[in-house]
């Protein structure tokens, strides 16, 4: 069998991003496995939880290489991916996260690592051209998760505002995920008269603070990233999720992979799948395809497969480039409008 | 007639548990999308399962019940006491130890690891909490301070594992003082909250000063210890930071056993039993104090080091509370201040989440479930601790002295 | 001076209470001195004053060391008066519980040594020849206060009048000038008071130490004490010798009766 | 000034949440001397009871004032069974055993229940309805104050108000007082203690079930691990205030909450639980029982 | 009144008492002697249902109580003024008057009771407010004897109340037992290390080694007997 390791966390206070991506994999691999198999052989899955703690993910990481895994999708953090990528490398094994956005992870040290969602300078850079240059903003607040992936795009965020010298940050600032009110910083953004929020991080701190922001009429623009991209956010933001920005991979809601992915993901758990359910899948299914076209699961071969076969998945025609970004994911800015994300052009 | 009254107590149990968990079990909702489902069959699931433990628990304490009184507290004592079982034992513990990588795989060699260094973290925390009394919750801050340590100084000043372990334990021991002083005249609870800040302090202020510690995103490519200047395989280094964990925990123990039963030690458990009595024999309560935080945090400062030359990427996301948690529970199930328990327990508490695996999903479940059950059966540790008995010397005096009459004594 | 504890105007407040109200008391090198009083006539809190549990609110606490340096102790924190000679025992019994007899003894010597962390972990020879010293002297006073045979049983497991003796073999330990005893009888039947009446007796001549005891059996009291202080209310009522207190009419109305 | 006051008002919001909870810890510790590291996921199991009945209700088509009564109820119900069931499995064969044991149970419980709801239900975030009512007199105040906000607040004063009534006056207060300074000679006046110690577990748990109704709500949103964060904070606020301590836990509460947000206002969020954590330091150094703790000088 | 058969207690694996027997009557008071550790406290705290005897009958007026917990005993009639006090230190005198009375539902039953005690002890009326753990050793001890009466008990378990009291007091702690046996006719079991007094206010007593009784009689006969002057009087 071919033999897929699936390492995030799948249990703690970060399994909520690290579970879809475990449903992600197993329903590409099922599909798989219902057509046949790849070459002929059964997908076979390893689950294993690092909870986002680098030691554990380095063990698993020994543990998935012991196993002869032939590849793996993740791991869910950067920090966990960065102690994990090493291990695999040293093995030959090839590894594609689908939410790890340091962008320090694919700067040519390591090979065998790829990934289907935008580093954090690519996606800052989007969300600050766009704040800058179409929506022409003065005063920004940055604000951040404190996470890896969060602080990680503030901090670019930051960084190209300050470069293009057209708007300030007035305010640079993390809230600590979980809780329980966020009143405070909403008062000192209002205070500091930003007119727009650039936010870092995941849709149930973005979903808190933009409604505590509506609810304390503070109509400043909120922009965000990737991990506020998601249903879930205007779902459980309800009427203040309206006209939020946020950066996403483009065309997912017309994709009819990508509503195959869904509605195949809600037939099974009965809910909306989470955050990076679509990178996963789409992680998954480059994956898979590159081993069909390699025909084997030979570490160049693969390799080479997927830095040079396009594939067709939710996200859309993608292959990788030699530091192993996707490339074919085009990112777009996307506003809630009428409780949809409606992609601008 | 009994059984028949067993069964209805169990009956009962079971409806109580099917009453408790109908909700979280039964009703999955979606307020997404209005929608519910109903799983009925976890109910059924629950009230059997919840029936056949009931039942086996309630004949499982009958016998315990009927079996004599409570076995006595399990103790090194019989092993000590009979030499050649004792050192054969050893033996057999240092060469399995000692071939352990080389049959096993990298995996196993690495989990081993990790087990090691919470050995040392275990007998580390063993002087704060065991000996000396005083609960720490945060004892993950040292562990961090280590850590950072070595990733730093070697990222600016490029200082091999070597140098760095000692000024890593170093640094955690300053750390311990300083954390110290402010609670000193704190006791029990109240220590263990502003411990518990301490370690979230450290925590958050890794997490906040980027241009110090490279914040949430952490450092990476911290060197594995090196060999005489070699660098080493992954697979080799593999076992070389096994062996060094070895040797860590190998010295820990001896460092540990001594103190237990020196001046000093006698001083930190004096100070557990009774504060007032303590400072009346003419202990400096301060010092004393200050001694076993700082002692306590400088295992946890090389294990730090160890943990990130190993792990060669150290990010906050290691050093939550939770970790200073799990240390603790290795502490009290080990059996507070018996060093072979908190060995045991170490290895249990690294081991079992890692067996574990096995049931995927429900690993943490059943961690924690097993940790309430482990606390049940033996609240009183794994290992009880046995005090050192003192042969008498070359005591001056005479033999005369036998019955208990006090007046014929003197 | 030639006394070893000279305590002069000593008072001590709890929130409104007066505990201690300007309190005078001297003892002599060698002597047994009783101080007995009502109860929560202030007579542990005297105690806790001159060993430093509580900070008295005024009055000084003079002790002359056996070296004949005198000091004065008001402020010291415990250990420091432990250290310049002074030992106690407490009413409500305080002994390390887990440790065994034996180690309860020795860490009483721990203000005469002086190993520390690094001397234990290396273990000098200086080092093993003072915990030689420290086990020798311990079963020493053990063996002098009838504990021989329970050196290494847990304290815990002893029985109440053992207890009470292994606390003042543990006050013992710190190579004292003065011995304070907090009601060493009580919880003693008359035949243990009796048998306790002649080892405090033996503990002054063997040990030269002076002993300052509070009791409140009139027997073991008016036997064993060369001079007797009464307290009520915080404050001192009489001072003598035990034929003189006994007939006091103040000390018959407040404490004895009849 | 304008800008002091909404941050004052923040910080009374967040302070009055981190009571609501704390209450439930204080009376806990008050009367068994253990920190219920599980009294987090009793809040979290309250907040995931009353979405299971809300949202149940709201298919079959309820009105908002009965959804609320009807999952609130449930919340209590379930809160005070959880409470009282954890309390006889993990707490009380561990009654007479070495201090530590009960709370590394404690810990196991929080570790088993997170995964629990997690297994059973889901680890994503879930929206909670907006289950307190928006009052019209209160729009005009809505930029510092809402009107959660002010349901909460009074729902903390409420049940601080009635608690300590209850333990000062009651029978069952005395009771309970007695269990917690001497358990065995509350037995010896024929105290049911057992009686005493679940029914306190049941008032903590229906308070954290209260607050986790109450504070979900506001949120708008809760997964399986909102018990966690909110339980270290709350448990520092009753620290704060003198853990076993009713009022103590309210102030420390509300101090915690206003520290945190001055902090943020007027320094950085970044750093506004290190100084939540500095300023418990701070406090225990100058009264190390907590503001308005005992001091637990025994005599000598 | 009572009828203790047999009984056995553990602590843990250490047996405190080896199979006793002791019978108490209606309206007498009877002392228990012993050494140190003998096992008397472990007695009353069997009788009391806090250590609950391992096997052996325990009987409170013909019914059998060993089985029941401590609540249901006080209940039925049994209170006892244990060792060391155990004055809840943070309630008022008047607040542990009232724990004392926690069982009773007769307002006008407890009302007259507390006027009782604090005739009888009038130094408690004048601390009524004051916390219990601040109260001098002997003034607890009499709000420990205060707080047992106010069960009104049909028996009183009272364990060495003379304990680190001063002599005066204890002279008058004796004379409010016998005061307090007749007046209103409670039953009284005494613990106690001052055998003399014991005996001079028992009518009967047992003693204790050991955890075995090894000897009875009446408080006379034990008075006289050369052994326990020896062992106990002193
Ligand atoms: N820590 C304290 N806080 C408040 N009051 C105290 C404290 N310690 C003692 N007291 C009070 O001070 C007074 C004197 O108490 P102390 O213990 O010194 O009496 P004593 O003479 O030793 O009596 P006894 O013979 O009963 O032991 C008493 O009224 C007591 O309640
Ligand atoms: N909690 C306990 N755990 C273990 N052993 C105990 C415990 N309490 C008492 N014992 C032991 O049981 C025996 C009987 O003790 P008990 O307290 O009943 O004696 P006593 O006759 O009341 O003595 P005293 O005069 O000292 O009050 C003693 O040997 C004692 O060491
Ligand atoms: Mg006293
Ligand atoms: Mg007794």
């Amino acid at each position: 069998p071919i033999k897929i390791g699936v390492a995030g966390a799948h249990s703690g206070d970060l399994a909520s991003y690290g579970l879809p991506t475990l449903a992600a994999v197993k329903l590409v691999a099922r599909q798989a496995n219902d057509a046949g198999g790849i070459l002929g052989r059964r997908v076979e899955i390893l689950s294993e939880d690092d909870v986002c703690k680098p030691e554990i993910a380095a063990n698993i990481a020994a543990k998935l290489v012991s196993e002869h895994v032939n590849a793996v999708i993740g791991h869910t953090c950067s920090g966990a991916t960065r102690a994990a990528v090493g291990i695999y490398k040293a093995a030959r094994i090839v590894t594609i996260s689908p939410s790890a956005t340091n962008p320090a992870i694919t700067n040519g040290d390591y090979p065998n690592f790829f990934r289907t969602i935008a580093p954090d300078n690519a996606q800052a850079r989007q969300e600050v051209d766009f704040a800058l240059n179409v929506l022409h903003l003065q005063k920004i607040a940055v604000i951040h998760d404190k996470g890896d992936y969060g602080k990680g795009l503030a901090e670019f965020v930051k960084k190209f505002i300050e470069q293009s010298g057209r708007a300030r940050v007035v305010l640079f600032s993390g809230i600590t995920p979980g809780a329980v009110d966020y009143s405070a910083i909403v008062q000192k953004i209002k205070y500091k008269r930003a007119d727009a929020v650039i936010f870092g991080g995941y849709h149930p701190e973005a979903s808190k603070l933009v409604g505590q922001m509506r609810r304390k009429r503070l109509r400043a623009v909120f922009i965000s990233d990737d991990g506020v991209k998601d249903d879930t956010f205007i779902k459980v933001a309800g009427k203040y999720a309206e006209g939020v920005y946020a950066t996403g991979p483009r065309d997912t809601s017309k994709n009819p992979l990508a509503k195959a992915a869904v509605a195949a993901y809600k037939k099974v758990y009965h809910q909306e799948p989470g955050a990076f359910f679509l990178n996963a899948y789409a992680a998954t299914e480059a994956l898979l395809h590159a081993i069909n076209m390699a025909g084997s699961t030979d570490y160049a071969q693969v390799v080479k497969a997927l830095r040079h076969e396009y594939v067709e998945t939710p996200l859309g025609k993608i292959s990788f480039d030699k530091h192993g970004e996707a490339v074919g994911v085009g990112f777009a800015m996307y506003q809630v409008r009428h409780g949809q994300y409606i992609e601008i052009k | 007639m009994r059984i028949i009254n067993e069964i209805k107590k169990s009956f009962l149990v079971a409806l109580w548990f099917m009453f408790l968990t109908f909700p979280i079990m039964v009703i999955k909702v979606n307020p997404l999308e209005k929608l519910i489902v109903w799983r009925w069959h976890n109910l059924a699931m629950v009230g059997i399962a919840s029936f056949f433990i009931s039942f086996l628990l309630r004949c499982a304490g009958r016998w315990r019940k009927s079996a004599a009184r409570r076995p006595p507290a399990l103790t090194m004592k019989g092993l000590s006491n009979n030499p050649r079982a004792y050192y054969s034992a050893l033996a057999v513990i240092a060469l399995f130890s000692l071939v352990f990588p080389f049959i096993f795989s990298a995996y196993e060699t690495s989990i081993m690891t990790t087990a090691l260094m919470y050995v040392i973290l275990g007998l580390g925390l063993n002087i704060v909490v065991g000996l000396a009394g005083l609960l720490d919750l945060g004892y993950v801050a040292f562990y961090a301070v280590g850590a950072y340590s070595y990733a730093l100084l070697n990222y600016h000043f490029g200082l091999g594992f070597w140098v760095s372990l000692p000024i890593g334990a170093m640094l955690a021991a300053a750390f311990g003082i300083l954390l110290g002083f402010p609670v000193l005249r704190l006791r029990g609870d109240y220590l263990a909250i502003v411990t518990l800040g301490f370690g979230e302090i450290i925590r958050l202020i890794l997490e906040n000063w980027n241009d110090f510690s490279f914040g949430p995103s952490g450092i990476a490519n911290i060197p594995r210890p090196s060999l005489f200047g070699i660098n080493l395989s992954l697979a080799a280094s593999t076992i070389y930071v096994y062996f060094i964990a070895l040797l860590l925990v190998i010295f820990t123990i001896f460092v540990v056993n001594r103190l237990q039963d020196s001046r000093i030690g006698r001083a930190w458990i004096a100070l557990r039993e009774d504060e007032i009595a303590c400072q009346a024999m003419g202990i400096d309560k301060t010092r004393i104090k200050l001694a076993a935080f700082a002692m306590g945090a400088t295992w946890a400062g090389m294990v730090g080091v160890l943990f990130a030359a190993k792990t060669t990427f150290i990010n906050p996301a290691s050093f939550t509370f939770m970790e200073s948690a799990i240390i603790l529970s290795i502490v009290v199930l080990g059996g507070m201040g018996s060093i072979i328990g908190v060995v045991i327990a170490a290895l249990l508490f690294v081991l079992l989440p890692e067996y574990l695996r096995a049931f995927a999903d429900y690993r943490m479940l059943l961690f924690g479930a097993v940790m309430v059950l482990m606390m049940i059966v033996r609240p009183q540790g794994i290992i009880g601790k046995v005090r050192r008995t003192y042969v008498r010397g070359q005591v001056t005096g005479d033999k005369r002295q036998k019955n208990g009459i006090i007046t014929n004594l003197l | 001076m030639t006394a070893i504890l000279k305590v002069t105007g000593l008072s001590m407040n709890f929130g409104g209470l007066r505990a201690l109200d300007d309190v005078d008391l001297r003892v002599e090198p060698r002597e047994i001195v009783a101080l007995i009083g009502p109860n929560g006539a202030g007579k542990t809190t005297f105690f806790n004053c001159l060993t430093g549990i509580y900070p008295p609110v005024s009055g000084t606490i003079f002790m002359r060391a056996s070296s004949g340096k005198q000091s004065r102790l008001n402020g010291l924190p415990p250990n420091k008066i432990t250290a310049k000679g002074m030992a106690r025992t407490f009413q409500n019994i305080r002994l390390f519980p887990e440790m065994t007899v034996l180690e309860n003894v020795m860490i009483g010597c721990h203000c005469r040594t002086s190993a520390g962390i690094l001397g234990a972990v290396f273990r000098p020879r200086a080092v093993r020849a003072e915990e030689q010293r420290i086990v020798d002297s311990s079963y020493k006073i053990l063996t002098r206060l009838g504990l021989t045979d329970v050196v290494n049983d847990l304290a815990r497991n002893l029985p109440y009048g053992a207890q009470r003796r292994l606390e003042i073999a543990r006050a013992l330990a710190t190579e004292p000038a003065l011995l304070l005893l907090d009601e060493p009888a009580a919880g003693m039947n008359p035949r243990e008071t009796a048998e306790l009446n002649q080892l405090i007796g033996k503990i002054r001549d063997i040990y030269e130490v002076a002993i300052l005891l509070i009791e409140h059996d009139m027997k073991l009291v008016m036997s064993l004490s060369d001079r007797i202080y009464v307290m009520e209310y915080g404050r001192r009522i009489a001072v003598g010798t035990p034929v003189e207190v006994k007939k006091n009419p103040a000390v018959i109305k407040a404490y004895l009766g009849e | 000034m304008n800008y002091f006051l909404d941050l004052f008002f923040s910080g009374l919001t967040r302070g009055s949440i981190y009571a609501l909870i704390a209450l439930g810890y204080t009376m806990v510790y008050g009367i068994i001397g253990l920190i219920n590291f599980a009294h987090g996921e009793i809040y979290m199991i309250g907040a995931f009871t009353a979405l299971i009945i809300a949202s149940l209700l709201t298919v079959l088509g309820m009105n908002g004032m009965a959804i609320l009564v009807i999952s609130g109820l449930a919340a209590m119900v379930y809160a005070a069974a959880y409470g009282y069931t954890i309390e006889k499995i993990a707490y009380k064969p561990l009654r007479n055993s070495p201090r530590l044991a009960p709370l590394i149970s404690a810990i196991g419980m929080s570790i088993f229940l997170q995964n629990y709801v997690m297994l059973a239900q889901t680890s994503d975030f879930l929206p909670f309805p907006d289950l307190i009512p928006n009052f019209a007199f209160m729009e005009p105040y809505s930029d510092f104050i809402g009107s959660s906000d002010l349901v909460i607040l009074l729902t903390t004063a409420v049940a601080m108000l009635l608690l300590t009534i209850m333990i000062k006056y009651t029978r069952m207060g005395r009771a309970m007082r007695a269990t917690a300074q001497d358990m065995q000679m509350a037995m010896l006046v024929g105290i049911d203690v057992n009686r005493v110690i679940s029914f306190t577990f049941i008032i903590g748990s229906v308070l954290a079930a209260i607050g986790g109704l109450l504070i979900a709500s506001h949120v708008g949103q809760i997964n399986f691990y909102i018990g966690f964060i909110a339980g270290i904070k709350a448990f520092t606020a009753a620290v704060l205030g003198g853990i076993g301590s009713i009022p103590g836990a309210v102030l420390g509460g509300f101090i915690l909450g206003l520290t945190e947000s001055f902090a943020t206002g007027y320094v950085s969020s970044d750093y506004e639980d290190v100084f939540a954590f500095g300023l418990l330091v701070l406090i225990l150094i100058f009264r190390p029982s907590g503001i308005l703790g005992r001091s637990e000088n025994q005599k000598v | 009144m009572l009828n203790i058969f047999n009984l056995k207690s553990y602590y843990g694996n250490i047996c405190a008492l080896h199979g006793i027997n002791i019978d108490v009557a209606a309206g007498e008071i009877v002392t228990l002697l012993g050494a140190n550790g003998a096992g008397k406290t472990t007695t009353l705290m069997s009788i009391s249902g806090i250590v609950p005897p391992s096997s052996g009958e325990i009987l409170f007026m013909g019914r059998p109580i060993h089985h029941l917990p401590p609540n249901k005993i006080v209940g039925l009639g049994i209170s006892q003024t244990p060792e060391g006090r155990r004055i809840f230190p943070q309630l008022t005198v008047m607040e542990n008057l009232s724990t004392g009375a926690y069982l009773r539902r007769d307002r006008f039953g407890i009302k007259e009771d507390l006027e009782y005690v604090l005739t009888i002890f009038p130094i408690l009326a004048a601390r009524k407010n004051q916390a219990g753990g601040t109260l001098s050793g002997g003034e607890q001890q009499m709000l420990a004897i205060s707080r047992a009466l106010m069960a009104r008990p049909r028996l009183l378990l009272l364990d060495e109340p003379s304990l680190g009291l001063a002599p005066l007091v204890i002279k008058q702690i004796f004379a409010i037992i016998r005061k307090i046996n007749q007046e209103h006719n409670t039953t009284i079991f005494l613990v106690e290390q001052n055998a003399n007094q014991a005996l001079k206010v028992a009518h009967r007593g047992y003693v204790m080694e050991n955890g075995t009784i090894t000897m009875s009689g009446t408080a006379d006969e034990l008075l006289a007997d050369d052994r326990v002057r020896q062992a106990y009087l002193g």
